[in-house]
């Protein structure tokens, strides 16, 4: 194992810890600061996927595709919004779980009605097909830089807006004590529908640009609920920061468990043992890192409310 | 001092009038004691086999409803302990163990031994962390499950001659229906009484007000663990018999979703509520399985009524229930 | 007389579903050619989803005997739900024409009278590792989801395989991200690379695979990782993918052709998948057995005796049951290219393996 | 001197579900003035208050604030109009520091020259500035009764409610906050006070109201409630 | 002070991140005593509270009562071992009746807890306990109400009886007047006067009036420290204490 291959891996980690981030990041908002359970959340990412793949493959535009999808997808989550999740706001996370898995449900049906039960095609921007030379023995896929590109920016942007404006407080305000809020003067309905829009957008977002790498399939949305709860909770729910930690470390961890572990098991064990052990011990690296964290900080790594 | 007789006392404390409420449950049991008498003469043999898994899942819903909603643990891997116990029944096959009683015995000591272990840990965690880690948990069992050679991993494992129920067999071809049947009855009838006892007062304590509990003097950490373990035992026992019911054991027991179901099945029920448990379950399965029949596009029909019951039952529909319960 | 009936379990929402719903047009096209009858005897065709989640399908099977009494079974997509099913249908002596699973304990230990499969799982592997040979690949590196069906897959790639393993790589079941593995690919410089990655994981696969740079090391695959389905999911990227299969759209043959053209005018000119090829086999095969026992379905024995000696032209060309009453068949090379329009889609390169039976046939006591 | 009413209520009713706390208050408070809700625990005063700002609906009778009705408005609306509370029970943000508090809502509703900014706030409270990184409830009792009461003047309301303001607060903090209303009162700042420290109310107020089982019992000026102290051992058990 | 003393803390610390809240605290409470905690709001007066009872964990110093070491137990060992608390926001069941409320408190200091089949709506011991604890703070007539709706007075006094319930030989009590009237002030004081004869009390409260009525000693805290302690009049006239605390107070 040279440097360059152990360079590489770190970076697919950091990769992979920012696609996770993407995929965290509207739910980062929705459920972490604004502290709404919105399991629909995989919906949204799915519609975003599907709506972009369509429009892409039709108009040959992935810019234009990716705009429209969050702009479909924010319409569809203002609906969500009004007919079910504005409703949702007051109640418990459980309330919100059974609700919310409720539109799942139909949401899946929903697609599978209109676009069928196949998988269906999400090509690669023609530009971004294939990968560039890092270094001379290191190609990497240009698409993923891409992917690296927008993770970051949105994760400033997610931090500053949390963090650092007017909006973020309030969000954060009404989250904790609606009516107080209201006392103090904040519109909470429309903050929180803004912020549910926000979240949307970029559900759709990381949806449009996992298409091109990924199955754009039915249940493709549940399928990264988990991983984005799991980062969420990992890093401290409400805290932007935290989450974008924990993607990074959660990525490392997952990849370094596929990469490295099985070669290092092979080398102390009997082959049989850790061929089984291996990949075994890599698929669940996830969750014992959570189970972990939680152990010794049961609420995450930066607490958001002490 | 005054007597307890003079005081105004809240409706609910002191001991109920025997009301037609608390004679139901004696009559929902003789029903589905008969049930698989009456059924071959409409043709409903099936429908037994149905009921019986109901019965199962019901045993495993009550088990949850007790941390849930008395408790107040949302715990998102309570299917990992149904799977711990299939797969102690599976074991106990493979380990040539023929005995139901055995197996099933075997099958609550395991699951409680995991849910211990699982709750120490989970149980310093609060809300949504503590329903996160028991989803840790759950799919780290699960992947062992699915990457476990000898008891099949994904393909599941068989069970190709049926447990030995000892005395029982042959007594009744539907002999099976009727020990689950006393076995949910049995965890019925417990936790409806462990809700009123002491432990339960206190358990519905911490869910309140975990903080005043433990300034009060309760072990409050001792509490919880027990009552996670007890309903993990049960719903290991809930597993056991799911093998013994399918004759079959696949990870797919043990996947987030089945936890998720329970959840919700327990919620549509009514948390809290001691018919919670059995009603999710009936609702839920009945919908499942006739909703399957007319149309390929099952699933919505049933995410349409969980928001319907969020909305318009939010306590669950055993409250619904309840209200007709008072106006008898 | 009352209609023969048969019980689909139809696998369309969950895991399988693309797969289930090739599977469902390809049943429903058989049921549409032969008018609905079975042997000329009128049939009833029972379909219910189950999720592809074996427990569920435990219970449909449960229903279809117990309630609804049928006489022949069919459709899950998935090994698990198969095992799941098996002994409850064979303790019945209800024949289990499958639509596509060939789990390895039904062609070996298990193997059933009342069993009849379309392929027995390792088998495309088989062919796979036998065109690796022939193409003289002299090391490689194989990779599939870390669950039984994945080692059972590999180790029948393996079996046949000669040339050397530079590395074997087992992912987690369900993977989205695969940078990790490719990264080692390119790392081990293979001349090829064989996987097994059903469902979306193989799309996800491909996608990165080639975005990472590594077209210049040719992908093989079993027949159902390249097939219509995938390919219409993954596009440009499938170009030049070498798979095996039992069967091929391409196959010229007149039942073959027919059953094409059919599936072609009835679903807006998609080319049919294996998967709907051995969903209509399996009908016709039902047919063909109704008519040779002359309707008289009580006697199990017989129907099964039947359906071992097939009678009809399948879409897959001459086959028989071996003593486990799996398949003895001939196995293709398919690679992937475009069609006359244009439209990707996989083309007919030639015969790997002529009538060739499963390696677990010894096992079985049959 | 003659003040227009800003806030005026008529015939107002209110409760909780079945059991209704207010019958039929009337009572205007006028722009400039500092009015008082005097009465034993449970007698209504800080459902009057939650009534007021929208907290909770009227049963019956009419709220008008400048002029305006704002019975049945929403809170948020009624708060945009001018209206700051200090709540019973402090109610600050977990989430938010201190600092965030002050900032979040802070506004001009009163159109002041001299408005309450950040500064002027820390130095009406220089302990709020030490801690001005902590979260809400990383606060002591009385911090986070400084911080309502900071909130509540960062919106620089027309109309300024104190629900039991200096419960829980050393007495120099509270001689602190008597200080701070004087000051307000002579800016012209408008103010209804619930307060246990009737002694210090009638110095400050101009009015008083006494409410006894949600009725107005008695209602004049600080002199008449000073002069009477029947009144104080009746209905305020002093 | 006499070495006998029934509670003895010995330099507690307390830190959140860079801030001292509790900087090496002696403090002593004896048999039959109200010792009274005041000073500056901030001063660690909660906090302090909070770690004797276990709340929060001591980062240096030791406990004992009666002989007994403390910092070692857990909150509700400590309640067994005879020492209760009351919160400084009422901490009730809100949605409970104030009688379940009470038969709760009773329950956990009449056997184990870990009794699963006996209905405990049948043990009358329960309730008697409930209803003596309701007479003790004058509740008796609104045993039905559901605690949350009660006026702010009587969640207090519950408050405290849940706290009675434990049978403590020390009470610690942080601002138990907060939010009352002068009526239920006068009532509370009483209260405070009469458990005297039950239990020593910590007292932490700003209401001078009451502190000076009810000390045998006070304790001045200051920016986590002691400050001074001694009776009222040392205390009043303490110029220090009069600057940072009392402010025109002394002289009410
Ligand atoms: N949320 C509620 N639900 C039901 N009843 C309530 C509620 N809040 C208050 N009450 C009742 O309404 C009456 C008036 O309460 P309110 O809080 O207005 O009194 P108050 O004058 O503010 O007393 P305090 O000085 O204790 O604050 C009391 O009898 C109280 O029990
Ligand atoms: N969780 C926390 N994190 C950080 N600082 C805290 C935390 N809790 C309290 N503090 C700080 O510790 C100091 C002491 O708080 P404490 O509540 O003990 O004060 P107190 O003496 O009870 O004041 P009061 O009389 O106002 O209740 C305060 O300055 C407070 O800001
Ligand atoms: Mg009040
Ligand atoms: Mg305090």
């Amino acid at each position: 194992m040279d440097a360059i291959f152990i360079f590489e891996q770190l970076l697919n980690g950091l990769g992979y810890g920012l696609m996770l981030f993407l995929l965290a990041a509207g739910l980062t908002l929705v459920f972490g600061i604004m502290d709404t359970m919105n399991l629909a959340h995989g919906s949204l990412y799915m519609a975003g996927a599907y709506i972009a793949a369509k429009v892409h493959e039709s108009s040959g535009s992935f810019l234009g595709a990716v705009l429209v999808a969050i702009v479909a997808t924010i319409l569809i989550a203002a609906l969500i919004e009004w007919l079910v999740v504005r409703r949702l706001y007051s109640r418990d996370h459980l309330a919100q779980v059974l609700a919310t898995f409720g539109v799942i449900l139909i949401a899946d049906d929903l697609v599978k009605a209109i676009w069928g039960p196949s998988p269906i095609m999400a090509p690669t921007p023609a530009a971004l097909t294939g990968p560039v030379q890092l270094l001379a023995e290191l190609p990497y896929p240009a698409y993923r830089l891409v992917l690296l590109g927008v993770g970051l920016a949105v994760a400033l942007g997610l931090y500053l807006l949390v963090n650092h404006t007017r909006m973020g407080m309030l969000v954060r305000a009404g989250a904790s004590n609606r009516s107080m809020a209201e006392f103090m003067g904040v519109r909470v309905g429309r903050v929180f529908s803004f912020v549910f829009a926000l979240g949307a957008a970029l559900a759709a977002l990381a949806g449009a640009l996992m298409g091109p790498i990924g199955a754009v399939q039915i249940g493709m949305g549940e399928a990264i609920l988990i991983p984005a709860l799991v980062v969420i909770v990992i890093g401290g729910i409400g805290s932007v920061r935290g989450a974008f930690v924990a993607a990074l470390l959660v990525g490392l961890v997952d990849t370094a468990g596929r990469a490295f572990l099985p070669p290092m098991l092979r080398a102390v064990l009997p082959p049989s043992l850790a061929a089984d052990l291996g990949p075994a011990l890599a698929g669940i690296a996830m969750y014992v890192l959570m189970a972990a964290v939680l152990t010794l900080k049961p609420a995450g790594l930066f607490p958001a409310r002490a | 001092m005054s007597s307890v007789a003079t005081l105004p006392l809240p409706a609910g404390a002191g001991a109920r009038p025997r009301s037609a409420a608390s004679l139901l449950p004696w009559v929902v049991l003789a029903v589905l004691a008969a049930f698989p008498l009456i059924a071959p003469a409409f043709g409903l043999e099936y429908y037994i086999g149905f009921v019986r898994r109901l019965l199962i899942v019901m045993i495993a819903a009550t088990s949850l409803n007790f941390i849930l909603g008395y408790g107040g643990m949302v715990a998102l891997g309570h299917a990992g302990f149904v799977g711990v116990g299939a797969y102690t029944v599976v074991a106990m096959v493979e380990a040539g163990v023929g005995s139901a009683w055995a197996a099933w015995g075997m099958a609550i000591v395991i699951s409680a031994v995991f849910a211990a272990a699982i709750g120490a840990v989970s149980l310093r965690a609060r809300g949504v962390y503590f329903l996160m880690i028991t989803l840790a948990f759950a799919q780290m069992l699960y992947y062992l499950a699915v990457s476990l050679r000898t008891y099949g991993g994904d393909d599941g494992y068989g069970i190709y001659t049926p447990l030995s129920l000892g005395g029982l067999d042959g007594l009744h071809a539907d002999i099976f229906y009727w020990v689950v049947l006393a076995l949910a009855a049995l965890v019925f009838a417990f936790s409806s009484r462990v809700a009123v006892s002491r432990f339960g007062h206190a358990l519905m304590g911490i869910r309140d007000n975990e903080t005043r509990m433990a300034a009060m003097g309760y072990p409050v950490y001792r509490i919880k663990l027990v009552a996670f373990t007890g309903a993990g035992a049960v719903a290991g026992l809930a597993g056991a018999l799911l093998a013994s019911h399918n004759n079959f054991v696949s990870p797919s027991l043990m996947h987030w979703t089945e936890s998720a179901t329970l959840l919700v099945m327990v919620a549509i029920g009514g948390m809290g509520k001691r018919w919670g448990g059995p009603l999710g379950v009936a609702i839920w399965l009945t919908l499942a399985e006739v909703l399957k029949l007319y149309t390929e596009y099952w699933h919505w029909p049933i995410g349409l009524m969980l928001i319907l019951v969020v909305f318009f039952a939010p306590k669950g529909v055993a409250t619904l229930f309840e209200r007709k319960e008072k106006t008898q | 007389a009352d209609p023969v009936k048969v019980g689909i379990a139809l696998d369309i929402s969950g895991p399988f579903a693309a797969a289930g719903a090739e599977a469902r047009d390809g049943f429903d096209l058989a049921i549409e050619t032969l008018g609905g009858k079975l042997g000329g005897q009128p049939a009833e065709f029972l379909k219910t989803d189950f999720a592809g989640n074996p427990e569920q399908a435990n219970q449909l099977v449960t229903r279809y005997l117990q309630r609804d009494k049928i006489d022949f079974f069919t459709g899950p997509i998935a090994s698990n739900s198969a095992l799941a099913v098996g002994p409850a249908l064979f303790a019945a002596k209800v024949p289990f024409i499958s639509s596509n699973p060939g789990p390895s304990q039904f062609a070996g230990k298990q193997c059933n009278p009342f069993f009849f499969g379309q392929y027995q799982n390792d088998t495309y592997d088989e062919a796979a590792g036998k065109f690796a040979n022939e193409k003289g690949y002299k090391n490689m590196v194989i990779i599939a989801p870390n669950y039984p069906a994945g080692k059972d897959h590999l180790n029948g790639f393996k079996r046949i395989y000669s040339g050397a393993l530079k590395d074997e790589i087992y992912t987690k079941v369900g993977q989205i991200d695969y940078a990790a593995e490719i990264a080692q690919i390119r790392a081990a410089k293979p001349d090829a690379v064989f996987f097994f990655l059903p469902g979306g994981m193989g799309i996800n696969f491909i996608k990165q695979y080639i975005g990472g740079g590594l077209k210049e090391i040719p992908l093989v695959a079993p027949g159902f990782s390249a097939d219509q389905d995938v390919i219409q999911a993954v596009g440009e990227p499938m170009l030049g993918l070498y798979n095996t299969a039992h069967w091929t759209h391409d196959l010229p043959l007149p039942a073959n052709a027919a059953f094409v053209s059919a599936f072609r005018k009835k679903y807006d000119g998609r080319y049919p998948t294996v998967y709907a090829a051995m969903a209509y086999d399996a009908i016709m095969a039902m047919d063909a057995a109704v008519r040779d026992v002359g309707g008289k379905l009580d006697d199990r024995a017989a129907v099964a005796k039947a359906l071992a000696k097939p009678s009809f032209k399948s879409v897959r060309g001459e086959f028989s049951y071996g003593a486990n009453n799996n398949p003895v068949q001939n196995y293709y090379l398919r690679v992937v290219e475009k069609d006359a329009e244009g439209k990707l889609t996989n083309k007919l390169v030639g015969t790997v393996m002529e009538k060739h039976q499963d390696a677990y046939v010894g096992e079985c006591a049959l | 001197m003659k003040h227009e009413a800003l806030l005026s209520c008529r015939g107002l009713e209110a409760g909780y579900g079945a059991s209704q706390v207010l019958f039929g208050l009337d009572f205007d408070i006028h722009a400039g003035e500092v009015l008082t809700l005097l009465g034993r625990n449970g007698m209504g005063k800080s459902t009057t208050i939650k009534t007021l700002i929208g907290g909770l609906r009227a049963k019956k009778g009419e709220i008008r604030f400048g002029g305006k009705p704002i019975h049945g408005a929403r809170a948020d609306a009624i708060a945009r109009l001018g209206v700051a509370i200090v709540p019973e029970g402090r109610q600050c943000f977990p989430n938010l520091t201190v600092r965030e508090h002050l900032l979040a809502f802070a506004d001009n509703r009163n159109g002041l020259r001299d408005a309450w900014t950040l500064d002027r706030l820390y130095g009406l409270f220089p302990r709020l500035k030490e801690r001005a990184g902590n979260m809400g409830n990383q606060l002591s009792g009385g911090e986070q009764q400084m911080l309502a009461i900071a909130r509540a003047l960062s919106t620089n309301p027309r109309l300024l409610i104190l629900d039991e303001a200096t419960e829980g607060l050393a007495p120099v903090i509270r001689d602190e906050i008597w200080r701070c209303l004087d000051q307000l009162k002579a800016v012209g700042q408008t103010t209804l006070v619930v307060d246990k420290y009737v002694e210090k109310l009638v110095l400050l107020a101009d009015r008083h109201i006494i409410l006894e089982r949600g009725r107005i019992a008695w209602t004049g000026s600080s002199v008449e409630l000073d002069s009477d102290r029947g009144l104080w051992t009746r209905y305020l058990g002093v | 002070m006499s070495a006998t003393s029934l509670f003895e803390a010995k330099g507690l610390v307390k830190r959140f991140g860079g801030l001292l809240a509790t900087d090496h605290v002696d403090i002593t409470v004896e048999p039959g005593e109200i010792h009274a905690l005041i000073g500056p709001n901030g001063a660690g007066k909660s906090t302090l509270v909070n770690l004797i009872s276990g709340l929060l964990p001591l980062d240096e110093g030791s406990l004992s009562l009666d002989g007994v070491e403390l910092a070692a137990l857990a909150p509700h060992q400590r309640v067994r071992a005879g020492l209760s608390r009351c919160f400084q926001v009422t901490s009730v069941f809100k949605s409970d009746t104030v009688l379940d409320n009470l038969l709760l408190a009773a329950q956990a200091h009449a056997g184990s807890s870990f009794r699963f089949l006996s209905r405990r709506a049948a043990e009358d011991v329960l309730m008697e306990t409930a209803l003596r604890l309701a007479e003790t703070v004058g509740l008796a007539d609104v045993l039905g109400r559901i605690a949350g709706t009660l006026p702010h007075g009587a969640q207090r006094k519950l408050d405290v009886a849940l706290a009675l319930a434990a049978r403590p030989r020390l009470l610690l009590l942080d601002e138990p007047m907060a939010g009352m009237g002068p009526e239920d002030s006068l009532q509370m004081v009483a209260l405070i006067e009469q458990l005297r004869a039950q239990t020593a009390i910590l007292l932490i409260e700003h209401d001078m009036d009451a502190v000076f009525q009810l000390a045998d000693r006070i304790s001045v805290l200051v920016y986590g420290r002691v400050l001074t302690s001694g009776d009222a009049s040392h205390i009043k006239g303490h110029p220090e204490v009069q600057a940072v605390y009392l402010g025109t107070e002394a002289h009410a």
